[in-house]
């Protein structure tokens, strides 16, 4: 048939389950799974571009990928530069922390306590926001790893971040060791958004539409309970 | 001679321009171009994040600033026996000092400060003693092994530029402070040394805007330089040039001044052109 | 120390460069107050002997005493020597003031700086004072004004001269001269000529390599003749010049004229 | 961190990723080759400019080498790849002309030996001042056209001088390489963090990445050596 | 070109150093075949003078002429001159030998590489021709078993002959020496005179420079003396040596003897 060649952006560095590489060089995860059936949905012929995380906007603007599938969580700031379809995910925010120690996700349960947190995201806004003013010291990493690895270290106390990278780590061997999940925070849509939104450049209504109908068209005829049950064991649409 | 003439000749010509001389013509039309290009940039692109990210950024500069004077400070000072024994030290020195700058070269600093970070620093909390010493604060912070990976890089990288440098002193001079009875500490401090950095000075200069340039990488074990703030901004807004052009005219001035400086250095001693 | 006894002593010298044998068993005495000329072709290793004598250029073997106390050598494992004591060799060097044939002059410094370095940073000799000696110094070689210029913009009669000033100011007592003159007018040679009168004159000693027959004759009073890393000849003036006896000097003394 | 070593990981085929990273290295050292060799050219045309050149060359290259030095490398490579592509088509599009796709390749090697130029000019510029003023001053008297003098002189007696700062410049720019992947272009910085990323085996990829690294500074390290020792044998031995 | 055209004319030459007057003012003009003494002062300009002639140093006024041709030069908005046509001077520049005071050999090349470098990068000869040339030319200046050692390991006075060699192969219409004899011992001083005495019979043009009177005396046709910038005496060797007009020319002889 006639459908017209998309460029799909993906964040070149892996997130999964999301979005990794095998060694083949072949991507794989939930997002390319649901980039898969949202172009089959909207008959669009879609090829994966991988670009370094740093360049993935200017490459949406210079034109040289069409759409952004990277976990972008929807935010107002960001939509003064970009626009978002829809969101596909939302997943809760999770605190876990060194086992056995007095942790709560909360303003007087984290006090005293050095949180982590990955730099720019909603956690981070969340965690200035919420846990900061109750004097708590909140360290900024550049990748979750990382954040995860100063937690296993001791110069952390607890890391916030979406539940399933904490579960993912958390499923490790050095996860098991030394940490454990210590509950959800407070909800705030004012902070945590929306949720992620495939990226899209400004003024590209057509597209976006094409997009909109075809994610509420895979959530309504199951394709997208589907695949997902083969990641997660829970609700990734979020309520 | 009248007195007049010695006393000009005290001076280089080279010495730092005077205000009439600094203004030529085309001085003046580049320096237009660039305010032109400063102010259309101002105009038309999106700055209304700046006044809330200003405190964050210059605390940032500040650490930025911080992060490099003391490595590349340290470091020079490490470089300086690292490039000299290479030189002419006897072979237990020579040999580690080589397999140092090579090792270092050789690898990303990347990987060099995650090595000691993530590595090194993640042993330290196993050992009780060490979490109940004094040390332990600092070695729960970050920036102590940032410091030390710059450090270690920057020697590294000098070390290898003051052994030319040194190599490069003519051995007539040397052999003339030795003819003297020179000791050699006092032929180092006061021929060698200074001959050396002279020659050196202009790769020295763009090593440390190198070193200047390094310095993001510490945001990778959570010190926020300015590098970082502006990652954030990125992050945050998911502007592609308006921080990034920012970040530019930061660098920019930070390396105006640290070229000033230097070639300030460097044209103390005037080199017959040819 | 009596007057007569041995300023320098250089005994039975040898020094190879790889296979070339520059020198070949020299030996040289010099008395306080003596000034010797080395004369001889080009390349016949005037330099290399002025050299060894401050240690510039190890020997591959000989001895070597300054005021009669010897450089202590050991072998290096490679057929040639070091000194065994550095501290002696800078001790004894502080004594020796030398000018190079090439100048050497220290190209980061200005000419006083460089005529003040050995008295402020050897000897430890307050600047102040090493500044009063080195403008009289230099005043005396014509040099005043160029006082605050740096080497690579003087001409070679001009370094030539910061060399000689740089040398007098440590007040050694024993001066080598490698080509002092090499660059200077005939007025500046006949100047440098009695300064080395002056410091003959207070007993210092010394060893002046040279081409000029004419100022060798007038300012020394022993010459030796080098020929193929030997001594071919040697004696006091009137006998070199007036009557020399080997074959090769007298065909070098003859070509002066 | 994980405790113990798979080292099958590095495997050269599938599922092992020693063949991707293999393959990423070979490309950091193409592109390293042709930056570094852009950036000799520059550097040379630009010391001498800085030297021998008018008032005005002087403070152009001065901007030159002050800007490149100064901005990041990566604010470089957007501006150029993206912003310059774009204007450039919009440029062409103007004169009804088709659009040009300036390859990711290329515009790293552009941006890297433009980087790199700016560098070797300040490190040639050194070894060009260090060379005595009277052998250059020779060339000249005998009739040697300024081409002439600078091949046949300068070059070779300035190369002494020279050689540890460009042996420094050749080492940056196989790991400035690392800037390519703003461009997906899969270098071997990141092959390995895509590794490290989907298999969580951070320190063996990182080790397994600095190891390549190091045998290249080995195997140029020969190479320089052995140039070093040609260029210096003209000394007398230093002591 | 007749036999007297002149092979180099210098006319009312002025050269500044900043503040420094070097040369105010020079005229000297050379014909085919002569050979002309500059003898001065150490710092009187003679180095200057003679690099002004090939346009190394760049005078400040005045122009130079080469076998009749004058090189154009045009102000450098900065109150000095540069060459108005940079080919023009390369090429008078291949036809003009120099012998520089500190003999400037290139230091990455030995010595046969140094001599043969300009017949063969500059001249086009082909390099077996080149170092046909070479080779004799290193043997009349006794240099032939040094010919592949480094300019550094030589001594003071081999590495003058190998300049002079250097200089030689081009086989200049007119030679610049800058005191080529200043290392030499007096036998090859005899030498170098008599290759003076070869080149003045082909008729080839040498201006030196030189502190050696007797030197000048015996090869020069034409004496000039040079005294703070300007000409102060210049004729024939008689009468400078013999008759000096001049008081400060008087003082200068009379410091020979
Ligand atoms: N590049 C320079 N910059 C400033 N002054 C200079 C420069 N070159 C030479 N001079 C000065 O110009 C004067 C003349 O120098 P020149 O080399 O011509 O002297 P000269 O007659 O050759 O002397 P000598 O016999 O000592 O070689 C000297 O006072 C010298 O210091
Ligand atoms: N570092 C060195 N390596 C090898 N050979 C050398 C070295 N230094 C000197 N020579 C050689 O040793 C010999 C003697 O050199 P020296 O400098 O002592 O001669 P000289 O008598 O001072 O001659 P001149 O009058 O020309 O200065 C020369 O043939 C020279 O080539
Ligand atoms: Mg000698
Ligand atoms: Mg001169």
């Amino acid at each position: 048939s006639s459908a017209e060649t998309v460029k799909v952006g993906i964040a070149a560095e892996p997130y999964p389950p999301f979005t990794s590489p095998d060694a083949n060089g072949n991507w794989e995860g939930w997002e390319i799974e649901f980039m898969k059936a949202v172009c089959a949905e909207a008959k669009l012929d879609c090829v994966v571009t991988p670009v370094a995380w740093d360049g993935i906007i200017p490459a949406l603007t210079a034109k040289k990928i069409d759409m952004i599938i990277g976990s972008m969580s929807i935010t107002e700031e960001r939509l003064k530069t970009i626009d978002f379809s829809d969101k596909y995910y939302n997943t809760p925010t999770g605190v876990i922390g060194t086992k056995g120690e007095d942790i709560k996700p909360t303003p007087e349960g984290l006090a005293g306590k050095t949180l982590g947190v990955q730099v720019s995201t909603v956690h981070q806004a969340y965690a200035t926001k919420h846990f900061a003013p109750a004097g708590v010291e909140i360290k900024e990493y550049q990748t979750q790893d990382e954040a995860n690895q100063d937690l296993a270290a001791g110069r952390l106390d607890a890391v916030q971040a979406d539940a399933i990278a904490l579960d993912a780590f958390l499923q490790s061997d050095q996860g098991k060791a030394c940490c454990d999940y210590k509950g959800d925070v407070a909800p705030d849509v004012d902070v945590l958004g929306p949720g992620v939104g495939v990226g899209l450049r400004k003024g590209e209504a057509e597209l976006k539409e094409k997009i909109n109908a075809a994610i509420q068209a895979i959530r309504e005829n199951g394709t997208y309970e589907a695949f997902s049950k083969k990641y997660f064991d829970f609700d990734i649409y979020g309520g | 001679m009248s007195n007049e003439t010695t006393h000009a000749l005290a001076f280089s010509p080279d010495d730092l321009p005077q205000a009439e001389s600094f203004f030529k013509p085309h001085r003046i039309v580049l320096i237009a171009l660039f305010v032109g290009l400063v102010l259309g940039i101002a105009i038309f692109m999106r700055w209304d994040w700046l006044p809330r990210y200003m405190p964050r950024l210059g605390s940032g500069i500040l650490v930025s600033l911080a992060m490099l004077f003391s490595t590349s400070i340290l470091g020079f000072l490490l470089a300086i026996p690292l490039g000299l024994v290479q030189v002419t030290g006897p072979w237990f020195l020579k040999g580690p000092a080589r397999l140092f700058c090579t090792v270092i070269r050789g690898t990303p600093l990347l990987l060099q400060l995650w090595l000691l970070y993530y590595g090194l620093g993640s042993l330290f909390p196993q050992f009780p003693t060490i979490r109940q010493s004094f040390l332990w604060p600092y070695l729960r912070e970050a920036w102590p092994y940032g410091v030390a990976a710059l450090t270690i890089s920057f020697a590294a990288y000098e070390g290898e530029v003051m052994r030319g440098a040194f190599a490069g002193v003519p051995q007539g001079e040397l052999e003339a402070a030795r003819a003297y009875g020179m000791g050699r500490w006092t032929m180092f401090r006061r021929i060698w040394l200074p001959r050396a950095v002279h020659r050196a000075l202009p790769t020295l200069t763009g090593e440390t805007v190198l070193q200047l340039k390094s310095t993001p990488l510490v945001a990778t074990i959570t010190v926020i330089d300015v590098y970082a703030v502006i990652s954030k901004v990125r992050q945050e807004t998911f502007l592609t040039y308006e921080p990034l052009l920012l970040l530019a005219l930061i660098y920019l001035c930070l390396t105006g001044l640290l070229v000033l400086a230097f070639r300030y250095f460097e044209n103390r001693i005037p080199t017959r052109g040819a | 120390m009596t007057d007569t006894a041995e300023a320098v002593a250089v005994s039975d010298l040898h020094k190879r460069f790889g296979p070339l044998e520059v020198l070949k068993g020299v030996s040289l005495s010099a008395k306080r107050g003596d000034v010797i000329a080395i004369i001889g072709g080009s390349g016949s290793g005037k330099s290399t002997l002025l050299r060894c004598i401050n240690m510039l250029e190890l020997p591959s073997a000989g001895t070597v005493s300054v005021h009669g106390e010897e450089i202590r050598m050991k072998p290096d494992g490679h057929g040639g020597l070091v000194p065994a004591d550095r501290k002696q060799v800078q001790r004894i060097r502080t004594r020796l003031g030398m000018v190079f044939q090439s100048f050497n002059l220290w190209q980061h410094m200005t000419i006083i700086e460089n005529v003040i370095e050995a008295p402020v940073h050897v000897l430890g000799s307050s600047k102040a004072e090493a500044m009063e000696t080195a403008e009289a110094l230099l005043r005396r070689v014509g040099l005043y004004e160029k006082k605050d210029a740096y080497p690579a913009f003087l001409s070679g009669g001009q370094q030539q001269r910061a060399a000689i000033a740089r040398a007098l100011a440590i007040q050694p007592l024993v001066m080598l001269f490698d080509e002092p003159t090499s660059a200077l007018d005939p007025e500046l040679v006949g100047e440098v000529l009695s300064v080395i009168g002056d410091l003959a004159r207070e007993k210092r000693t010394m060893i002046l390599v040279t081409h000029e027959m004419k100022f060798a004759r007038s300012v020394a009073n022993h010459i030796v003749f080098l020929h193929n890393g030997i001594i071919e000849e040697q004696g006091p003036p009137e006998d070199i010049f007036g009557a020399p006896k080997s074959e090769r000097l007298k065909k070098f003394i003859s070509s002066i004229h | 961190m994980d405790s113990f070593v798979n080292w099958s990981l590095l495997a050269l085929s599938a599922p092992g990723w020693g063949g991707l990273l293999l393959q990423g290295f070979l490309h950091s050292i193409e592109i390293a080759l042709g930056g570094y060799a852009l950036g000799l050219l520059l550097g040379i045309g630009g010391a001498f400019g800085k030297l021998y050149g008018g008032p005005v060359l002087r403070d152009l290259l001065e901007c030159y080498t002050t800007i490149v030095r100064a901005v990041p490398e990566l604010v470089l490579i957007l501006l150029l790849y993206y912003a310059g592509t774009d204007l450039l088509n919009q440029l062409l599009g103007l004169l009804g002309l088709g659009a040009v796709d300036i390859s990711g390749l290329m515009a790293g090697i552009f941006v890297i030996g433009v980087v790199q130029g700016a560098y070797s000019t300040e490190v040639l510029r050194g070894a060009i001042k260090a060379v005595p003023a009277g052998q250059i001053e020779a060339a000249r008297a005998y009739g040697m056209s300024p081409a002439k003098v600078l091949r046949r002189i300068t070059l070779p007696a300035m190369l002494p001088y020279a050689i540890p700062g460009l042996s420094n410049l050749w080492l940056i720019a196989t790991k400035d390489t690392a800037l390519l992947a703003v461009v997906g272009f899969a270098e071997l910085t990141l092959v390995t963090r895509q590794a490290a990323g989907a298999t969580k085996a951070y320190f063996l990829f990182f080790c397994a990445a600095g190891a390549l690294y190091l045998a290249l500074t080995l195997v140029s390290n020969l190479i320089i050596g052995f140039i070093e020792r040609h260029a210096r044998r003209c000394f007398v031995e230093q002591r």
